[in-house]
């Protein structure tokens, strides 16, 4: 299934792109996601274990399941104020 | 709704006062010209928009909650900023002080802890980097 | 100094912030329209105006020593004020939030604890009374 | 020896004066002042206890000596900001 994938700050800087739309597997996880990318992206992990994550712009834990047509985005520690 | 690209006139925002308000605490987040002992030129603040809008309004929602007499105004810059222009701007009315303290340091505590808004300081060398608070000292 | 007769523009005492500050956290009491249940019509304010003075002063010095890095700015008004008018304005400048809300808590508090101004409640029916807030719950 | 008094707020409104000269004794005290004062208007001590004092503009205690050309004032309770 495919999934709408958002970079940000220093995830957009390490992947070289703002967004992409991305096929994965159904019934991946949010974690599962995140392994896949570091496994391509290693530089991901320069901010340690996995970051907060949103699904459709809402925060969500790493055992969310994804589905068809989400909106997904792993957040670089926030800095706003 | 509450980011905005265009600057902020602190002073406008405190005008909303109600008639039943006695107390009025505000909070301006400012570029300034250092940071951790590097000298800073300007600030490009970028957002996860959509999203930072809608954490805002969660947070506006549970201040109203805990603080149901206050009345909480928020509005986050995103774009390029020069030292002295205001990033946030919160301004808390109350009947009373107390309260009115307390709804406004819970604002920007948690605005600073959850929105989707990241910074990248750019040095008066052209150099810059993002801005990462989990590596320094929870008052900055 | 930091009393006047003259209406509080609040938004004018925010500009004074020096490039190397973060933060700037105001407190504004206002004059409102309720006090312990009754209606408030306007308030007219007294002081021991050289001894107001001094004290504020001790108080404003008394920060810089707590917090060597923030700048406080005080006014306080004194005269006849009505509803929605500004009668103290605090502005504290720092490098960081944290200390800007703390100076600004602990101006706004200790102004109230010490200095000598008293306030006459004018209701809508012509009476007045003095306030008394050792009578009154500690946040009001 | 004479002292200049300051009433404000209630203890002007009890007093129905601003301020006025007085004559004390030799080696009275701030205290010994209050219980004059309350003697003559017992209004005063609507207010309960003996209210802060201040002698020449800085608060002081109820044992302080007056010395000639003081400036002295007992204050209602004050409610600034």
């Amino acid at each position: 299934m495919r999934i709408r994938l958002l970079y940000f700050a220093t995830f957009r800087d390490v992947s070289g792109r703002d967004s992409e739309e991305r096929q994965v597997a159904g019934g991946s996880k949010v974690s599962d996601l995140w392994r896949e990318l570091t496994g391509e992206m290693p530089g991901l992990l320069r901010t340690g274990s996995m970051p907060p994550a949103a699904v459709n712009r809402e925060y969500t834990g790493p055992d969310t399941v994804l589905a068809e047509g989400d909106e997904v985005a792993f957040l670089p520690p926030v800095a706003g104020g | 709704m509450y980011l905005t690209d265009a600057p902020i006139d602190a002073a406008s925002l405190l005008a909303a006062a109600r008639t039943s308000d006695g107390g009025v605490c505000s909070f301006f987040g400012v570029v300034r010209d250092h940071h951790l002992g590097r000298a800073t030129k300007r600030i490009a603040y970028e957002s996860y928009g959509p999203m930072a809008e809608a954490e805002i309004g969660k947070i506006v929602e549970g201040l109203a909650r805990e603080w149901p007499d206050t009345q909480v105004l928020v509005r986050h810059r995103v774009g390029m900023l020069e030292i002295g222009d205001v990033a946030v701007a919160i301004v808390a009315w109350s009947p009373h002080r107390a309260e009115s303290f307390a709804a406004c340091r819970a604002a920007i505590d948690r605005i600073k802890a959850t929105v989707p808004i990241w910074k990248r300081e750019i040095h008066p060398d052209g150099t810059s980097e993002w801005v990462n608070p989990t590596s320094e000292s929870p008052s900055r």
